[in-house]
């Protein structure tokens, strides 16, 4: 009896329905990979309706989850409250987030497939839906995962599958490069991050977060510069994730060499996985270290605004790729903006409105995705006609296909944050308002400078849309699942514009 | 045994690690060198594993996750740098310049490039030798 | 009709007519004339009745509040007593005689209906100025006064003398008036509203804290409104407008209308003894230096307008010894026959050809070609010169016996000082300007040589109205007995001393330029001068046009000529260069004011384009900048992008633990 | 009266969204381009009605109240609240505005400004339309900064795509110098929203325990007030506008000058004089310098452009003069006096009124000669406008006597209540520091009228040598005189019967100064 119980107590009860989302993905792309091999080629894209579908189920097992707050993989005994698998609003609403991203990426990706398969240049769709949803599962569990462990885990499974994806186009010699330096710098990320893991480890013992967070607090004397040195490494990983400013350096050549869908994949959910790991390490796990890692994070934040718009600033519209290329650029700028209020939330007095401040990164980066999105929808249209993606080939779109030139404009101002993206701007406003709140008056500053640098390039696309084209305007057919990412990321961008209160009611009451 | 020998030895490690990323220029000696970084930051778990008497063992528990977790890097590393190799010729890191937007000598080179790409474009369907021919240029 | 509706009536007719003449000018020309004079002979008529209505005893007050302001509101009022009764006939009789020269004067001028109304806004201006009970209310016709003057003397804006003296009359006058909004707004703060009545309670109440600053602010806009020496030099120059509006405005109105409002407000003025001696000493020089200055003229018309200036300086020196009486005889009887000079002056224009009394100094009998204006000039230049049973007579004497009474200490409400200066500048003026006034008869009626053109009898339109003003000019100084009940009461009779001083110093000055006239007269045979205009038989306007445009060319300068036989060369010997130009005041004042706005505005040029917009050029480049410096980082090496990796994390741990430790 | 108020603001944007479609078949006139000019007159058209009617049905008995307000909750994480109402203060500058627009879609249906489609040219005015009447009627800080950003890309494509020369980069030094504004004035707001507890402006106004300590008055006035100050222009500030109205074409600038101007003295007169009044106190003297320094430094700038050999450019000219004028509305602003505010509001209708018509007519003489260059137009000694074509000379005459602030005309009444509250400045002002503000000020209307005068010497008066038949220009065609006549007798009305304006601010003022007690 004894041996049953104890074999029973070494058994974990596992709640499944909790961790269905991110099992679910993991499981249909383990199909699509054995199915891959059965099909032949011509049926090929199957695999790609069928990832759908599995995406499409697993955000469908989110809706259980909503009520009640679920927990699994619980350490048994006495220090029952620390589980590593944890489903709160702010994970669901993460898990949102990336599997939607995911979703309108397979919707582009889809047509980019068979546009490769039609110019016959190879491109494996079996590995492709394989390593997407992958990549997609690690993303899904890293909201959840709450110590260490599972953390690090669950950004090398999102990470991994990534480089694959990037360097995916056999005999492109640049997509191969990508993925070279995409790998190294995100290993060598990861190797400090564990470093930094490693010290947590020595000064609190635990590796679960709540459990380290209580630690902390009394670790003895000689420890704690480790201690201090641990959390700083710690955040280079996941800083690398969002593409903070000195880990950046990977961004424009890893979008500019990958397919385009795994750029717009990357630069959303890369970027959530990056600043939904900073969150759960340092709100719930260093509150005890806001002093280190405040000030840290509204430097990063800063440098991050100012190098990303600058640079995208320079982006000559005649160079080649140069689209992607402002695309990444902004892309950086804005995960300076997503890291404010992370930083704010250091500067916040512990224990009252903590989760309020980093609410509203999760409100900022619900916007960025749709909008973000959208625009690389877009680019992947002008891609198929224009093949160098140059800023200059968009010049008189308006008249090509208006509806797509208004869009883009739109998911432009919405970046940009001045109306008629009316969403973006209410988002940057919870954002600043984070930051006036913690009292950093230098960062809001920073901030109002970066918007209007960032209007200059954001608007000079903008323009161009609407000038008059040079050559004939070719009217071309538009592909049914671009046409349904362009038109789902408008909707929802406009939809948004109408009401915010549906994205920034995460910025109100807090993500417990 | 102190806890200071594995802790040195793994910090000695971790640095040679980096010292080899970062010196070498031959990409399979790089994957080498992140291997020793991450071996590296394995002593140092199971070192303090050992130290703290840690019932539940999580320190050695990371220590097999990363060890998993190397060997799929090292895996799908291998796998670009053979992608690298075979596209290039060459497997020196440091002359991958092509994703990069040349600053200054290639501004217009690049310009140019394009232009030229664009002008003989349409007129004949780009097989992807010339395709790959002229994003080198 | 009460007599408040009938003082509303006054004003607003002139502004209907001045409305209706621009917007239906050039629809329906037949009807313009009849809107020209007919309300300024109605409301000359409504304004008769008022006088007489009001008959010296009670102002007649009325209010209605025209707008709140948030502390001191403004009213649409009325204070309508003796003074601003009679003003106001004195304006309705000259601006009815100028509308009805002007319909014969300006005949086929084609602008004549734009004309025609703001001669009638002018006169509703004035009208307002006159009747107003609120002074904002009064700053508000003053200033219309003022547009309408620059836009009447730019009328012939094809000249460049009108078109630069529009713009200095604007501009001088709008100085001085910057100082007397001020001056407003000081008064409105004490007295706590801008009602007269009130302004004055509180004077009698000793309310002002700065008397002497209000009243020499006030003072300003007052010597730029009736051009008195500092701000003077825009009124000759402003003789490049037609004649008729030199004869309303810059004889009887306007130049008034400064001297009118310190009779109203005589009380604030006489509250600062030092006040009342700027004002003497002001009038001293005014009626000096323009006598002066009169005497070497060579156009007829800026002979006239110093003698103005002069004029006027009698009133503000009345004024400065504390007797408003006298002041306002002076200002009636002088816009009389000042007004009637001029039009006189415009017919001999349009006879003569020219401008110049060099030119009419070498014509025969000029004086048989136009004898109306012969004979009423003659009558206008001896109550000019104030010779005994003429209406100037009796107005001067008043003046000179008011501040004889001041100088011999009886008066109690000026200083002795005051009453001095005025006197002794009075008789000197007197001297001078029978001098010129001799010397502007001789010239024009006593000519010798060639036969004067002749172009026919000039339209009855102008002769009647001459004989029309000649009456008052004759007959005023009879109402001397009656007119102190319309005022406040002081006896303006003349005393015995200074009606001898002065009609002997007049005869003596005419005495002095009859012989020297005989003396040079011989010369003028010798040295041929004269520059006739080129369309004798057109319109007056027309040929005055001419006239003013050719002066400058054909005789060096726009004031004087080159005449040996000038009896005013031989009289004023050296001083007659400088009395021509005005004694360089011009100079000065461009000097003083305008090279420094100019140096200002080159400044304020070089400022925006060199020093703001830098900055604002540079806030631009420098992210440009910063964006190159980034974009150079990006070589694309990876080992590079490695090595920033860890360099990266490196300082962000050190800098982190050591903000930690420091915190902590 | 609350559905008019809502039609006004949201009218505009769902004619915009109308005018991008293809033109419903009953409109369809002569060429779709008609079509659209046509639709855009009309929209324009029922939005002034309706903001007359809005007019008249307004209760004139308390101007100080708030009336037709309409209040629901939009984004409660925000705490942002479509809260819409007016009073003394808003109405005169809603239907000003509604009026200038109505009047430039008039013109611009008869006269399309060069440039590509009328369709995208009169969504944007309609946008723009929309931006301007939300940011007076709306009564909540985040939705002042949002209108506020509304009205900058639809006036950037105005100027880049319909301007003149130099139009991108005049449209690029607008949009980004007047952004970089309101983002400060946004962080400003939120500092105040944060503090206070609510970002509702009357509740701010009227709540007079003062949550808002004065050292956080101060930064917030700092923040907000160098926003407006950007869009009034205040004097350091001003270089994006002579540019701007430079480039952009007649309807542009009218509208630029007539009610994008307003916004910042607006926003200066609703939130910072009663939410902040001790952080005002502390800047009022700071304030009242530079804008008695921009009143002397717009009037120089202005000499220097019209001195012969300058080659200086009219509507340049006419930026500076708004430059200048603005800075009375800041100095009445300054002296946090009724008086003063109530000269403000009125020189800013005024202002409205003369700047719009002076563009307009600048506007038409550039369409006749082709140059707007004051040197080519009066070659060495005048145009002889008057002699060329008499109604547009007689025109601009009045347009530039009005502008210098003659009495009886609208100008003069603001600038001269300007003065007199700067006289007498509130009592904790120093009043020997206003005292010289306010003779500097009345210095600098001297300086107005000389260069005005002097645009009208070279303009309007010149030889007309009859021996060469001058070249008659086209006087004044019947749709200039319908766009301009409103103008012009609006100008006399506010000139001879101010009570009209002052009667409605008065109260308002009066309340707002007393921090919404009496």
């Amino acid at each position: 009896m004894i041996a049953a119980e104890s074999t029973a107590s070494l058994i974990q009860s596992v709640d499944w329905v909790a961790v269905a989302p991110p099992t679910i993905v993991a499981v249909v792309g383990l199909a699509v990979l054995v199915a891959d091999l059965f099909l032949s080629e011509r049926n090929k894209h199957v695999l790609g309706w069928v990832s759908l579908a599995g995406l499409v189920a697993a955000g469908l097992f989110l809706l259980p989850l909503t009520d009640s707050h679920r927990s699994t993989f619980c350490l048994s005994g006495p220090r029952a409250t620390a589980c590593s698998y944890t489903v709160d609003e702010f994970t669901l609403v993460i898990q949102l987030l990336v599997i939607g991203g995911a979703l309108l990426t397979a919707l582009l990706s889809m047509t980019a497939l068979k546009d490769a398969r039609n110019a016959d240049k190879d491109l494996p769709e079996g590995e492709y839906w394989f390593l997407l949803l992958s990549s997609a599962a690690g993303a899904a569990l890293l909201p959840a995962s709450r110590d260490l462990a599972t953390l690090v885990v669950a950004l090398e499974v999102a990470s991994l599958p990534a480089f694959a994806l990037v360097g995916l186009k056999r005999g492109d010699k640049r997509s191969s490069e990508a993925a070279l330096k995409f790998f190294l710098s995100s290993v060598t990320a990861t190797a400090v991050t564990l470093l930094g893991v490693s010290f947590v480890y020595a000064a609190t013992g635990t590796m679960h977060l709540t459990e380290v967070g209580e630690k902390l607090g009394n670790v003895d004397g000689q420890l704690d510069t480790l201690a201090q040195t641990g959390v700083v490494l710690t955040l280079v990983g996941f800083a690398f994730k969002v593409a903070a400013v000195p880990f950046h350096f990977w961004v424009p050549d890893t979008y500019v060499g990958a397919p385009l869908p795994v750029a717009a994949y990357l630069s959303v959910v890369g970027k959530a996985v990056g600043f939904t790991g900073l969150i759960l390490v340092t709100v719930v796990a260093f509150p005890e270290y806001a002093d280190v890692w405040g000030p840290a994070l509204a430097a990063l934040a800063a440098l991050t605004m100012t190098i990303g718009n600058v640079a995208a600033l320079r982006q000559q519209s005649t160079r080649a790729y140069s689209a992607v290329r402002l695309l990444a650029w902004s892309s950086v700028g804005q995960a300076g903006y997503l890291l404010v209020p992370i930083a704010a939330a250091g500067y916040a007095d512990r224990h009252t409105d903590v989760l309020e401040t980093t609410g509203a990164t999760v409100a900022y980066a619900l916007m960025y995705a749709a909008v973000n999105l959208g625009a690389f929808a877009v680019a992947a249209l002008v891609g198929r006609t224009q093949k160098l993606n140059r800023v200059s080939d968009y010049r008189g779109l308006y008249a090509k296909s208006p509806l797509s030139a208004l869009v883009l404009a739109f998911f432009l101002l919405c970046l940009a944050g001045l109306p008629p993206g009316i969403i973006g701007l209410f988002a940057k406003v919870t954002v600043f308002s984070t930051a006036v709140d913690a009292g950093l008056g230098w960062l809001a500053v920073v901030m109002a400078a970066n918007v209007v640098i960032a209007l200059y390039y954001y608007l000079q696309w903008t323009a161009l849309l609407f000038r008059a084209p040079e050559g004939e305007p070719a009217k071309h057919h538009i592909p049914a699942p671009l046409t349904a990412a362009i038109a789902v990321t408008a909707v929802l961008g406009v939809a948004l514009s109408g009401a915010p209160q549906l994205v920034l009611q995460f910025a109100e009451h807090g993500v417990r | 045994m102190h806890l200071a020998y594995p802790a040195v030895l793994a910090v000695l490690l971790f640095c040679v690690g980096l010292y080899g990323v970062l010196a070498r220029r031959n990409a399979i000696l790089v994957l080498m060198s992140v291997e020793l970084m991450l071996n590296a930051v394995n002593l140092n778990l199971v070192a303090f594993d050992v130290w703290l008497r840690d019932t539940l063992h999580s320190g050695q528990a990371l220590t097999l996750f990363t060890i998993a977790i190397a060997a799929a890097e090292i895996g799908i590393g291998l796998a670009i740098v053979l992608a690298v190799y075979r596209n290039r010729g060459t497997s020196a890191v440091d002359d991958l310049r092509d994703t990069a937007e040349r600053p200054d000598d290639g501004g217009d080179g690049d310009g140019v490039g394009p232009e030229g790409a664009a002008a003989e474009e349409p007129d004949e369907p780009a097989p992807g030798a010339s395709q790959k021919a002229e994003a080198t240029a | 009709m009460t007599t408040t509706t009938l003082a509303v009536l006054v004003p607003l007719l002139p502004f209907l007519g001045a409305v209706a003449g621009l917007l239906l000018g050039r629809t329906v020309p037949g009807l313009v004339r009849p809107l020209a004079v007919l309300p300024a002979l109605t409301s000359l008529g409504l304004a008769a009745v008022v006088a007489v209505r009001q008959g010296g005893d009670a102002a007649v007050d009325a209010a209605t509040q025209l707008t709140p302001t948030g502390s001191v509101p403004i009213d649409l009022a009325l204070h309508i007593d003796g003074f601003a009764a009679l003003v106001a006939v004195l304006v309705g009789v000259v601006a009815s005689c100028v509308q009805i020269y002007s319909t014969a004067y300006l005949r086929d001028d084609p602008r004549y209906p734009s004309y025609a109304a703001l001669v009638s806004l002018f006169t509703s201006a004035m009208l307002l100025v006159v009747y107003s009970g609120d002074l904002m209310v009064l700053l508000v016709g003053w200033e219309i006064m003022g547009i309408c003057s620059y836009f009447l003397v730019g009328h012939y804006w094809e000249t460049p003398e009108a078109r630069a003296a529009s713009l200095k009359a604007f501009l001088v006058t709008k100085l001085g008036d910057v100082p007397f909004l001020i001056g407003l707004f000081a008064l409105a703060v004490d007295a706590g509203s801008f009602r007269i009545t009130e302004i004055l309670a509180t004077v009698a109440q000793g309310g002002l804290d700065h008397p002497t600053l209000i009243a020499l602010l006030l003072l300003a806009g007052v010597a730029g409104k009736s051009a008195q020496f500092p701000l003077h030099t825009w009124l000759p120059d402003a003789m490049a407008g037609p004649t008729p509006v030199s004869a309303l405005i810059h004889a009887a109105t306007m130049v008034a209308a400064g001297v009118y409002f310190v009779a109203r407000l005589l009380p604030v003025f006489a509250a600062s003894a030092a006040a009342l001696v700027v004002l003497a000493v002001m009038a001293a020089v005014t009626m000096a230096g323009s006598a002066l200055a009169a005497l070497a003229q060579d156009d007829i018309k800026r002979v006239l307008a110093y003698s103005t200036i002069g004029q006027l300086g009698y009133m503000t020196g009345a004024l400065a010894v504390g007797d408003r009486g006298a002041a306002v005889f002076h200002l009636l009887s002088h816009g009389a026959f000042k007004a009637l000079l001029f039009l006189a002056a415009g017919v001999i224009i349009h006879a003569a050809g020219t401008n110049s009394l060099a030119a009419m100094s070498r014509m025969k009998d000029l004086r048989d070609r136009v004898p109306d204006a012969y004979w009423t000039m003659t009558v206008a230049l001896l109550a000019l010169a104030a010779i005994p049973p003429f209406s100037g007579f009796f107005s001067k004497e008043a003046v000179l016996g008011a501040a004889e009474h001041t100088a011999t200490g009886h008066a109690d409400s000026a200083p002795a000082a005051a009453g001095w200066i005025v006197l002794v500048a009075g008789l000197v003026a007197a001297l001078l300007t029978a001098a010129y006034a001799t010397r502007l008869w001789l010239l024009a009626f006593r000519g010798r040589g060639a036969e004067a053109p002749d172009h026919g009898r000039q339209p009855v339109a102008m002769t009647a109205v001459l004989w029309v003003l000649a009456v008052p000019s004759l007959a005023f100084g009879v109402t001397v007995g009656v007119l102190p009940d319309w005022f406040d009461g002081h006896k303006l009779a003349p005393t015995l001393t200074t009606s001898v001083l002065g009609t002997g110093v007049a005869l003596v000055g005419a005495l002095v330029t009859y012989g020297a006239w005989r003396h040079t007269t011989a010369l003028a045979a010798r040295v041929p001068i004269g520059a006739v205009a080129a369309h004798p038989d057109a319109d007056g306007g027309q040929v005055e046009a001419e006239a003013i445009a050719t002066h400058a060319p054909a005789y060096g300068n726009v004031a004087s000529a080159p005449d040996p036989a000038d009896p005013g060369r031989l009289l004023l010997g050296p001083l007659h260069r400088h009395a021509a130009v005005g004694f360089h005041l011009d100079a000065l004042y461009a000097a003083l004011f305008v090279r420094p706005v100019q140096a200002g505005a080159r400044l304020v040029r070089f400022l925006d384009r060199e020093v703001v917009d830098t900055y604002v050029r540079g806030a631009g480049t420098a992210p440009r900048w910063l964006g190159a410096a980034v974009r150079r980082a990006q070589t694309g090496n990876v080992q590079t992008y490695l090595s920033a990796l860890l360099a990266g994390t490196v300082v962000l741990a050190v800098a982190a633990v050591l903000v930690a430790t420091a915190g902590a | 009266m609350q559905f008019l108020l809502a039609l006004i603001v949201v009218g505009p944007l769902v004619g915009a969204a109308a005018a991008l479609l293809p033109a419903p078949p009953g409109l369809k006139g002569k060429s779709p381009d008609q079509a659209v000019l046509r639709h855009g007159v009309t929209v324009t058209g029922v939005i002034l009605v309706a903001a007359i009617v809005l007019a008249l049905g307004f209760d004139h008995d308390h101007p100080s109240k708030m009336q037709a307000t309409t209040d629901i909750s939009w984004i409660p994480a925000l705490d942002v609240r479509i809260h819409l109402g007016i009073d003394g203060i808003s109405l005169p500058l809603l239907v000003l505005t509604a009026l200038l627009t109505f009047l430039c879609a008039l013109y611009s249906y008869f006269k399309m400004p060069a440039g590509p489609s009328p369709k995208a040219f009169v969504a944007l005015i309609l946008v723009l339309e929309s931006g301007t009447l939300a940011t007076f009627a709306v009564l909540d800080l985040l939705l002042f900064f949002l209108a506020f950003e509304m009205v900058l890309i639809p006036m950037y494509f105005l100027i880049a795509r319909w301007g003149g020369a130099q139009r991108t980069q005049a449209a690029w030094k607008f949009i980004l110098y007047t952004l970089l504004g309101s983002v400060v004035m946004l962080l400003g707001l939120l500092l105040i929203g944060l503090r206070a507890g609510t970002f509702d402006m009357v509740a701010l106004a009227t709540d007079n325990d003062r949550q808002l300590s004065t050292s956080v008055q101060v930064i917030a006035v700092l923040a907000i007030g160098i926003g407006l100050a950007v869009k009034t222009p205040m004097w350091p500030l001003h270089s994006w506008l002579p540019d701007a109205h430079t480039a952009a074409p007649t309807v542009g600038s009218v509208l630029l000058a007539g009610v994008l101007l307003k916004m910042g003295t607006y926003g200066f007169v609703r939130i910072l004089l009663p939410i902040a009044p001790d952080g005002m106190e502390t800047f009022a003297p700071y304030l009242a310098a530079f804008a008695v320094v921009g009143i002397i430094y717009g009037s120089l700038a202005c000499l220097a452009l019209a001195r012969p050999g300058a080659k200086g450019d009219l509507k340049r000219l006419i930026a500076y003069s708004s430059v200048g004028h603005m800075g009375f509305v800041l100095l009445g602003i300054s002296t946090m006096t009724p008086t003063g505010v109530n000269g403000a509001l009125f020189a800013n209708i005024a202002h409205g009124l003369i700047t719009g018509l002076l563009f307009f007519l600048v506007g038409a003489l550039k369409d006749r000669t082709g140059t707007s260059d004051l040197d080519t137009l009066a070659k060495e000694s005048g145009a002889a406008l008057y002699g060329k074509a008499p109604r547009l000379g007689g025109l601009l005459a009045f347009g530039a006597v009005a502008s210098l602030g003659l009495p009886g005309l609208a100008g003069f009444w603001g600038e001269m209540l300007a003065l007199f509250g700067a006289f007498k400045p509130a009592d904790d002002l120093s009043r020997p520091a206003f005292l010289t503000f306010m003779a500097i000020a009345a210095f600098g209307t001297l300086l107005t009228a000389a260069y005005m005068l002097i645009v009208v010497r070279r303009v309007c008066m010149g030889p007309t040598s009859e021996t060469q038949e001058t070249p008659r220009l086209a006087d004044v065609q019947g749709y200039e005189f319908a766009a301009w006549t409103p103008l012009v007798a609006l100008t006399v009305l506010a000139g001879l019967w101010p009570a009209a304006l002052l009667g409605l601010t008065d109260p308002a003022v009066q309340q707002l100064l007393a921090g919404g007690k009496s």
